[in-house]
Formats: C-alpha cells, structure tokens, sequence
C-alpha cells in the first residue's frame, strides 16, 4: 500500500520538479516569475501527441524534438514579449497570466476534447512488492534524474552554463565581462519551455491531454520552488519531490477534499516562514 | 544629547562598525568625516533603527533607543537625510514635505474621509508647516512641480525641508553638499547655519572640508569602521593619523 | 465612456441573427467556450438537425423556425446575462441550459421574465420544484440515475459496493441518493472516495477502493475524470465491475478508456436498439455530423433533438407562439420519446419530465443494451 | 480639476439616462460591470497607490457573496444588515491572510495572495456544513430596501450605479485623505516614508483591509445580482480579471480604472458571439497591455485633468 503511494506521489513529484525548474531558472536570472509555465506544461504534452501521433515518433526522439521546439519557442517569445515585460514585477506578472490565458484557449480551439495519449512509454504496468505503476513512471524518474545532471553539468562546466549563472549573479557586471546577456535570457526562457514541454511529454501516458491539464500543476510547481527555494535548482527539485509524496500521503491518510489544501497552506507557511526556500539563499537588500 | 556606546555591526562578516563610541552635546554641529567606506552612512542608518547593531547601544537624551525601529526613532526628535537623496517621485514637492508635516497631526484617515473639524484642522496646520519648511528652503515656489523633476541642488533642499517638517531635535545630514556647484555649497552651508540657529543639533558627514572647518564645533574621524580621531577642526587637520587615513599610509598587513 | 456602451449595444443588435418578422425564434443558452464547449455542441447539433427537418418540411404553419445562440462559457454568472440577452431579442422559447450550476443560477431569469424554458443538459433535482413555472426539464433527474443503478445493483446481485464521486453537485448528489436506495436494500457501501473535477492522480483513492475489494465501483462524475478512473484502477489490479450515470453514457468514454471500460453499465436518455426510429434518427444524425468538427454523439444530442421535435413543435403547431398557452400546452404534453423503453412520459408538477432511462454496457467501440434491465 | 468633475457628472448622467431606455439585456452587462468595478477599485488602492498586486481578490469577493448569501438565507436577520457584514468579513479575512506577507517584497505578496485565493476557494468549495459546498447557495430572495423590491434588471442596475458612485466617491476621498498620501509614499520608497514618520506596516495593512472591505462590498450586491453562489463563481480566474482591469486601468487614476472595466468587461460581452476566440482575444488583450503600456489606460489617453 505505502509502496503504491510513493511511487505515485513520486512522479507527480518529479513533474512538480521538473516544472518548478522553469519557474526558477527564470527567476534567477531576471527575479520575475512566469505565470505561464503551467500552460508551457500542457503546450509540451499537446506538441507530444502530435509528434507521436502523427510521426509516429518513439519516446527519445520525441522528447528530443518537443525540447528543441520548446526551446526555440521560449528563446522567440522572450524576444518578442517578455523582453517588453520587464518594466516591474506587476506588469511582468500579468503579462506572463495573459501570455497563459492565450495558450490555453487557443489549444481549447483546436482540441476542446480532452484525448488519449499513445503509450509511448511502453505499455503495460510494473510490480514492484505490491505497488503497480505504468512503465512511464520510470522513464519519469530516469529523465528528470538525466535533465537534473544535465543542467549541472552545464551550469558547472559549459561556457554556457558559466555565463548564465554570471547573469543571475549580476547582469551589468556579467555584460561588462563580455557575456551576451540578451542572448542569455533568452536560453534561460528556452531552457525552461524545455524542461516544462519534457515534461508535459512524460506525464501524457498517465492523464489524458486537455487544454486546463496545466492549470494545477502550474500552481503546485510553483509552490513547490518556493518551498524548496525559488532561487536554487537543487532546492526546487527536492521541494517538488518533497510536495508530491506529501501531497500522495495527505490524500490517502488525511483526505483527498483538502489535499490540494496542503500545496497551498504550504506556500502561504513557506513565504512568512522563509521566503527564500528551505535551501535558497537569503537575498540580502541593500539599502 | 546622543551618546554612541561602542557599536559594532557587520554584514555576512564584513565588519562595518567595529566598536564606534561618540557623543554629541545639545546645541552642537559635530562633524563625521573619514574615507569611502568608514561607516559613516551606516552608522547613521544604526541610529536611526534602520539596523539594529550587534553590539554597543545608542542613548537619546539620556534613553536607549538602540533596536527602536525608524518610526520610533523619529518621534523621539531624530531626522535624517540620505546620501542617495531618497525622494517620493510620484508625489508634488509639498506633498514630499506634507509627509512628515502631517504626522502628529489629528485625525486620522476617517477624520479626513468624514471631513471632521478637527481633521481638517491638522490639514491646514500641516500645510502651513510645510509652507513654511519650503519657504525656509527657498522652494516655495515649486511647491506644485513633481519631485521627480527636481534638479540635484534642489533635491538636496527639499530633503531638508522634508526633515525639519519633522521639527526635529537632531539632524543627521548624509552628505548635503555632494554634487553641488560652489555657490550652492555656500547657500547650503547658510542654510545649516540657519537650521542650527533654530536650536537643532546637527551631525554632519561630508566630505567638502570648507564646509566641515566652517560649520563644525568638533569632528569625529572614522576609517575602517573605528574612531581614529575626536577634536576640533584645526586639531584634526593637523593629526597624523587622519592624514595618514585620508592619503592612504602603507598598509601594515 | 458612454460611446463605449453605445456602439457595443448596436453591434448586439445587428449580431443578434437576421430573423425576418413572422418566424418562430428559439433561443439556445449553452457552452461553446469554457470547460463544458463539447457538450455545448451536441446539443446545439440536435438542435439544428430537428430544425433543418422542420422547416425543410414547411415549417410550423408556415413559419420558419430560426436558432438564436448564445454562449455562456460554461460559467453561471455570464449565463445569466446569455440567458437575459436571448429573452431581450424577444425570442419565443428557449431550448438548452447544460451544467447544473449554470443552469440554477440563469433559470431565474427565464421565470421572471415569463419565457418558456426547457432544460436538456442539467440533472439537478434541485433545479425542478414546485414553484417552476416557466422552466421545464425533459432529462431524468439524479434521483431517477440513483434509483434505477440501486435496482441494477440488486438485480446483478453486487453485494461489496464502492463509491467515488466528485465533489460537484453532481457527483454529491448522485452519492447522497444513491446511498439511501442502497439502505433501502439493507446494503452497505464499502468504501466512499471523493475527488475534484480537475485531479488527474487517483492514486489515494484508488488504493483505498483496492483494500476494499468491491465487486462493484459506482463512479459518480463525468469525463474526462472517471475514464481515468478506470483506467488507473484497472492498472492498480481492481477488476470490479464499473457503474454509472449519465456522465458514463458518453461515446467519448471508449475513445479515453478503450480496454478498463469494457462492461461498464451506465443508464442514458438514449439508446440505438430501444426502437426503430431511435436507429434511423441515429443514422440520419451520424450521417449528417459525419464532418463536424464536433464528433456526433448520439446520447448527447437526442435529448435536444427530441425536446424540439416532439414536445415544442406540436405545442407552437397547436398554439402558436403566444408563450402562456405554450407553457401550458408544454404542461399538459404527453408521448413517447424514441431511444428509451417504451412509456408514456409527461411533466410532473414541478416540470420534470417522468420518463424511464435506458440501462447500457459498453461492449467493445459501442454501448449495448444491459440484458434483463430494460423491460 | 473642473474638466475632470465635468466628466465624472456627465458619466453619472449618461449612466442613469441609459437605465431608463437600455434593454434589460444590456442592463445586465451594466450591473455586471458596476459591480466589478466596486472591487476593482478596492483592489486598485493595492496595484495603484500601493505598489502591491494581489491575485486573492476574487477569493474575497465571494467571501463577500457568501456572508451576505448565508446570512439571508440561515437567519432571521434582515438582509441589508448582510452589507456590513460581507465588508467587515472580507476586510478582516483579507487583513489577517495578507498583513503577514505584505511586509515582504512585491513578488512575495503576489505568491501569498495565490496561495490565499486557492485557500479560500477549497474552503467555500468543502466546508459544505457551513457553505453549502458544492450545492452552492440557492434561493437568495430579491434585495428590498426600504420597501422597493430591486427584483428587475432595471431596479437592480440602479441599486449597482449607487454602489458603484458611491464606491468611487468614497475611495476618491480615501485617496485624498491622509492615508491615501501616505500609501503613496510608501509604493515611492518605502524606506525613506519609515524615516519621515509614516507607519509603514499600518498603512499596508489598512490598504489590504480597504481593499477587502470593496471586495466584500461588491460581493454582497453579486449575491443578491445572480441570487445563487457557488464556488465556482470565486475562482483564481476571477481574480485575474479583476487584476487585468486594476491594472490595465493604470497607476494612480481611480478612472482609468473604472474606464478598463467598462472597456474589458464590455470587451468580453462584445466578443461573446467568437466562441473560444473571446477568451483568447481577452488574453491577447492582456499582454499587449502590458507590453505597450505598462503605466495604464490614462497614462496613454493625453487627459489634461490627470493631476
């Protein structure tokens, strides 16, 4: 029974990661926080049902194309919106909700009924001492391990990797080092409409694809940085995993009408407590 | 009047004040000079609440008001002004001024949305304040004009105006002259004359030794966050030690 | 400020359908935005079919019959203004309303402004009472879904019962009903799940139902949330039987849960084998729908359908369009609606209409009549 | 200031002569958007004079709603003694949620206010002994004041204009006062208002109870509007719109407010017959806004009278 939960409240918790990511790789380096990533979310599984529905392509590929795209698409739209955005947090913010709305009713148009995602995950179920879940769970947990060693791995030897982190340390000190800091933030929005369409892609085979499926997940991926720590990657990835299996437990134990109740008493708790995350760092203000 | 007793403070383990002590009597303008990055801005910003200091304590006539927050320092007499001249943009010069001007006054936000007597009364006495606060500035006639489009030399005035609203006891003035053109230095230096005149205690940091020599009873010398040197001016032009902090001596470490 | 409202009161005006004087206008209030759009849709297909075959047949005593749309984004208090702009355009009666929640809140207004109102797309028992004047509903309400699944219980002898319902009206009243027709049997639930209309992990609630081993699983909500279901409890190894009302007897359901809805019973307003007119209403309907971007969905569209073929053109036929004879021909209606049992059916005193349901199996892409429930 | 009085009485005009020939279909997009403009101006004293966005106002809304909702249909009590208590109920519950996160920095607040919206929602949608939770509030009766039964679009659009004055009036005056200066102060520089006397912490709190107090306000006229609550009505979305319009109305300008919910309310009902279009049109709407004109409406219009 309690293998079955965890495992369950493990792979929301990795998507909560996953999408938590996009919401901190932003707010790193620009210290705004883009309402829209849940829409980004959804926006990945629909672009997975179309490659793998209409390409049939396999699992790897697809993930691949679906995070090039993504990538592609977040890079352009900082450019062409969110570089206009930037004005102050409020307008950023409305501006990123806006941004939401739009995709969201514009994917209600061409798909207002919710469909099923093909099993490219590999169908059928594993056992583990009790516990039964889809073989998509572990390519969850593979892929997000993978995706979360990647981005080490850049953010700690790539000159890409370097340069990104010098723009969230400080923009004006990293332009004057040379760092094409436009460029910068625009892989930053590209690199979290990656991670959220990866995995908007891995969570298809478990729910069925609709327009509202980023809604939620939005809102728990962002409660999720906050706890772990909205300005530290490992900090988000621990508190996305921490919410799910909480969130797992607090249904079964507790009940499923406030389950949703505990991600947001959460993030409200987490935000007088200690605003910067379990792991982030204070941001100290000058005065 | 202040008595300063051995305040440290440090940020992350950067020591900015490492056991600063000085006082300052009623009536005096005691100057505060020392290199960039003495701590004179922070200690200001120790005494009035902005932070509370590791250690050491702050007395105001004769009571502690360490660890008092910046509201409660300045109803016990304290103003202040800022090195980067901290306006209200978006607000008209008298309503920069009105600010403080209204503070005592009666009658709170019902009073004024009820239009109570007694409200309006605290308006027309905080209006009449802040008049004459500009007034005292030569602002007056700016009253109207956005804070926002101020030039720097008046800038610099309507800070002062914005503190003396608060008929302050103690000024703290961060750097008033920075940034001015010569014959603004001098009107300014006229116009701490004429605060001072008013009975107010003044504690000066700045850098233009004309004004420093002219206005200051006594001076206080920081560097690296410590007294180096306490007396008056002519003592402190001639101490080694200043010199030495000021043309920077070999370091010893 | 003022030109703002000015233009945008012309512009209605001119949107509001090219309907010459002498035709009949009938309003439809439905989703075509928001979470409810495919059901929307349905109805408004069922609608224009028994249209299309009205007027193409000489209309009502010459008159044309013209739809006058209008659109509540599946949201009760933009309903309400829907609702007040199909009774502004002085249409003669209003056929539609789906989501209960929309329809409790805009039916207040179709009372108050003497407009004949016939609810196809709302179970609610709440939204018939005694003081309904002017609104009628042809779908059996909750308790009728209730009453008759507690008999299809007894009758398929399921003794260790689960329930899991959504926390919507819906699910909560289906539940509440339920559970005292399976008092009256002296049985039990084992297990009672709830969940929110918008969860996509039941893996809480399911593991719950698994320690319980029902032999029966009533799911008490509508798509795409109890397809889910099924499919994450057959993954979890629960082979019960699944049952439930009209939110199961939507074709979508073998689209979104192919293999776990295999024999799952759902009692419906409509089914293809009842009668013979109900097959060729349906081919005619699949036939006709074949491209639109809305799939036909038969179970759907029929209540609409039937509400304008068989109860509302006889009554305009018989009285014309002056809407306090309407509503009392409406009253007074009775017949036998296609697709179910064969019943005298007719509106009881609070305008509900007393009709039996049809009880259903999902047996591979299709729904099959359950045996020996449909006497 | 004359232009601008000369324009606000001549709306006042205009609005009233429209309640006597405007159809009760476009009476009813008018009240609607009467009564969202009572919260949007509560929620302006936070975007426009305090610097702070809040996305929790629909949640206080509906709180709104449901005091008034409850109170007329579980007791005796008559139903315009729900008026206050829907304000001091909304005022309080949004004062003790938001007063702790107000103090952080704007990003901050608006992450809190998420979070209370969510909280809210899931109460008013399970507390069902006392909510009704998802059956909703029904059977709330016509709203009469003083023996004149407001049960007809018409009659209800009057009661939602004098509201509505009366909620611009009286924030006009809260923006005068004192207060309304001081709040100013502290959305300019927080900091430099502590060091020139101004309560900081007080002034916030009190713009997050006046903000709720309109929210309550323009609840309880919705609850006697529709005459049915269900959660579903106090959704986050409801709170977005009521951001879009504060802030799409713009920085310091109570009207420029009042004007987006006239232009996005009319806007969403205009675009009604595009189907799904409406609500991307309505998105699209938002950001390029945001994009073009982030200070706001009246920061682009060339009106003299803006101070």
């Amino acid at each position: 029974m309690l293998a079955q939960l965890l495992v369950g409240g493990l792979g929301t918790g990795c998507i909560y990661a996953l999408v938590g990511l996009g919401f901190t790789l932003v707010y790193r380096t620009m210290r705004m926080v883009n309402f829209a990533q849940g829409q980004v979310f959804m926006a990945g599984t629909f672009l997975g049902l179309f490659g793998a529905q209409q390409f049939g392509l396999p699992a790897l590929p697809l993930l691949l194309l679906v995070a090039v795209i993504s990538f592609a698409v977040g890079m352009l739209l900082e450019r062409v919106v969110f570089r206009r955005l930037y004005a102050s947090h409020e307008v950023f913010v409305v501006g990123a909700i806006g941004l939401g709305v739009m995709i969201e009713n514009g994917f209600r148009i061409v798909y207002p009924e919710p469909l099923p995602f093909p099993k490219i995950f590999g169908a059928g179920v594993y056992h583990l001492h009790g516990a039964v879940f889809q073989k998509t769970y572990l390519w969850i947990l593979i892929v997000t391990l993978v995706l979360v060693a990647a981005l080490h791995v850049m953010f700690a030897y790539t000159r890409t990797g370097r340069a990104l982190r010098a723009v969230a340390s400080d923009g004006e000190i990293a332009a004057t080092m040379g760092v094409n800091v436009q460029r910068a933030i625009g892989a930053t929005f590209g690199l979290s409409f990656a991670i959220a369409a990866v995995a908007g892609v891995l969570i298809g085979p478990l729910y069925f694809v609709s327009p509202d499926l980023g809604d939620m997940v939005g809102l728990k991926a962002f409660s999720a940085a906050v706890l772990g720590g909205i300005n530290s990657v490992v900090g988000t990835i621990l508190g996305g995993l921490a919410l799910g299996l909480m969130e797992a437990l607090a249904a079964f134990y507790i009940s499923t009408d406030y389950k949703d109740l505990l991600a947001f008493a959460i993030l409200v708790l987490m935000l007088l407590v200690r605003p910067q995350g379990l792991l982030g760092r204070v941001v100290p203000v000058k005065v | 009047m202040l008595d300063v007793g051995s305040v440290q403070l440090s940020f992350r383990g950067v020591r900015a004040l490492g056991g600063v002590s000085l006082v300052l009597h009623e009536g005096e303008v005691l100057g505060i000079i020392g290199p960039n990055g003495s701590g004179k801005s922070t200690l200001f910003n120790v005494v009035t609440g902005i932070y509370t200091p590791d250690g050491g304590t702050v007395r105001f006539r004769g009571q502690a008001i360490t660890g008092l927050d910046p509201r409660a320092v300045v109803g016990r007499g304290i103003a202040r002004t800022y090195q980067n001249k901290r306006l209200f943009p978006s607000l008209s010069v008298l309503e920069n001024v009105l600010v403080p001007a209204l503070r005592r006054e009666r009658g709170g936000l019902l009073g004024d949305m009820l239009g109570l007597p007694l409200a309006r009364a605290g308006w027309r006495a905080a209006r009449a304040r802040a008049a004459e606060c500009l007034e005292f500035v030569g602002l007056a006639a700016m009253a109207a004009v956005g804070a926002g489009s101020l030039a720097y030399g008046q800038q610099n005035r309507l800070e002062l105006a914005r503190a003396l609203a608060l008929e302050p006891k103690l000024l703290l003035l961060d750097e008033p002259a920075a940034g001015l053109t010569q014959d603004e230095r001098t009107e300014m230096r006229g116009l701490i004359e004429r605060i001072h005149a008013r009975g107010v205690s003044i504690a000066l940091v700045e850098h233009d030794m004309r004004v420093v020599m002219g206005l200051c009873s006594r001076i206080v010398v920081l560097d690296h966050g410590e007294v180096i040197a306490v007396g008056a001016p002519a003592e402190i032009a001639r101490d080694p030690a200043v010199i030495a902090a000021y043309l920077g001596a070999p370091e010893d470490g | 400020m003022m030109h703002r409202l000015a233009m945008l009161a012309g512009a209605l005006m001119l949107l509001a359908g090219t309907a010459s004087a002498q035709d009949i206008r009938l309003g439809t209030v439905i989703p075509l935005s928001g979470g409810g759009a495919s059901y929307g849709a349905s109805i408004q297909q069922g609608l224009d079919m028994a249209l299309r075959e009205i007027n193409a047949a000489g209309g009502i005593n010459g008159r044309k019959i013209t739809l006058d749309v209008a659109d509540d984004a599946s949201d009760p208090a933009q309903s309400v203004i829907a609702l007040q702009r199909l009774v502004n355009d002085n249409d003669d009666l209003v056929i539609g309303g789906w989501g209960s929640s929309q329809v409790l809140a805009n039916m207040a207004v179709a009372e108050r402004a003497g407009m004949p109102y016939i609810v196809v797309g709302a179970s609610n028992p709440r939204i018939t009472t005694s003081a309904n004047k002017w609104t009628f509903r042809t779908l059996t309400n909750d308790n009728g879904h209730a009453a008759r699944l507690a008999e299809v219980v007894s009758l398929l002898h399921f003794k260790k019962i689960a329930i899991i319902y959504d926390t919507n009206d819906y699910g909560v009243g289906l539940r509440d009903i339920f559970t005292a027709g399976l008092a009256k049997q002296g049985i039990k639930a084992v297990d009672v799940e709830s969940y929110q209309t918008s969860d996509k992990d039941f893996t809480a609630q399911l593991t719950h139902i698994a320690a319980a081993e029902p032999d029966a699983v009533m799911l008490f909500g509508t798509l795409p949330a109890i397809a889910a279901i099924m499919n994450q409890a057959r993954d979890q190894g629960i082979d019960a039987r699944f049952l439930g009302a009209a939110g199961l007897s939507n074709e979508a359901v073998m689209k979104l849960a192919p293999q776990a809805a295999q024999h799952a019973i759902a009692t419906a307003y409509f089914h293809v084998d009842t009668d013979a007119t109900a097959k060729e209403w349906a081919a005619r309907y699949q036939q006709a729908f074949a491209q639109a971007n809305q799939a036909p969905r038969p179970s759907q569209a029929a209540p609409a359908y039937e509400a304008l073929k068989l109860m509302a053109a006889p009554c305009l036929a018989q009285v014309g369009t002056d809407k306090d004879k309407l509503r009392l021909c409406l009253k007074a209606w009775h017949g036998t609606l296609f697709g179910l049992p064969p019943a005298e059916a007719h509106f009881d005193d609070t305008n509900q209409l007393l009709a039996p349901l049809v009880v259903e199996e999902v047996v591979g892409t299709e729904f099959k009549l359950l045996p020996g429930a449909n006497q | 200031m004359r232009a601008g009085l000369a324009v606000g009485i001549a709306s006042v005009i205009a609005l009233c002569i429209l309640g006597l020939f405007a159809s009760d279909y476009l009476l009813e997009i008018a009240t609607l958007v009467l009564i969202e403009s009572i919260a949007v101006v509560g929620l302006g004293f936070l975007t426009g004079f305090a610097g702070r966005i809040s996305l929790a106002q629909g949640a206080l809304y509906g709180v709104g709603a449901y005091a008034a909702a409850l109170l007329v249909t579980r007791t005796g009590l008559p139903p315009l003694v729900g008026l206050p208590v829907a304000i001091v109920a909304a005022s309080v519950i949004g004062t003790v949620l938001g007063t702790p996160a107000i103090r952080l920095s704007g990003l901050y607040f608006v992450m809190s206010t998420i979070g209370i919206q969510q909280i809210l929602w899931i109460l008013l949608m399970h507390w069902s002994s006392l909510t009704g939770g998802p059956q909703g509030v029904r059977g709330i009766p016509a709203l009469s004041v003083g023996g004149f039964v407001l049960d007809t679009p018409a009659r209800f659009y009057v009661a939602a204009l004098i509201g509505a004055v009366a909620s611009y009036l009286l924030a006009r005056r809260v923006i005068a006062s004192r207060f309304g200066l001081f709040l100013r102060a502290v959305s300019d520089d927080e900091l430099a208002s502590a060091t020139a006397g101004v309560a900081v912490l007080r002034a916030k709190a009190t713009a997050l109870a006046l903000s709720g107090g309109w929210a309550g306000a323009a609840g309880f006229l919705h609850a006697y509007y529709l005459r049915y609550v269900h959660p579903d009505m106090f959704t986050l979305d409801l709170s977005v719109v009521f951001l879009t319009m504060a802030m799409f109305g713009g920085y310091r300008s109570l009207e420029g407010m009042l004007l987006a919910t006239v232009i996005l309310g009319g806007a969403s009902e205009y675009l009604r017959p595009f189907g799904q279009f409406r609500l991307v049109a309505y998105g699209g709407l938002l950001v390029l806004s945001m994009m073009f004109f982030p200070r706001g409406l009246l920061a682009v219009l060339p009106i003299r009278w803006r101070r």
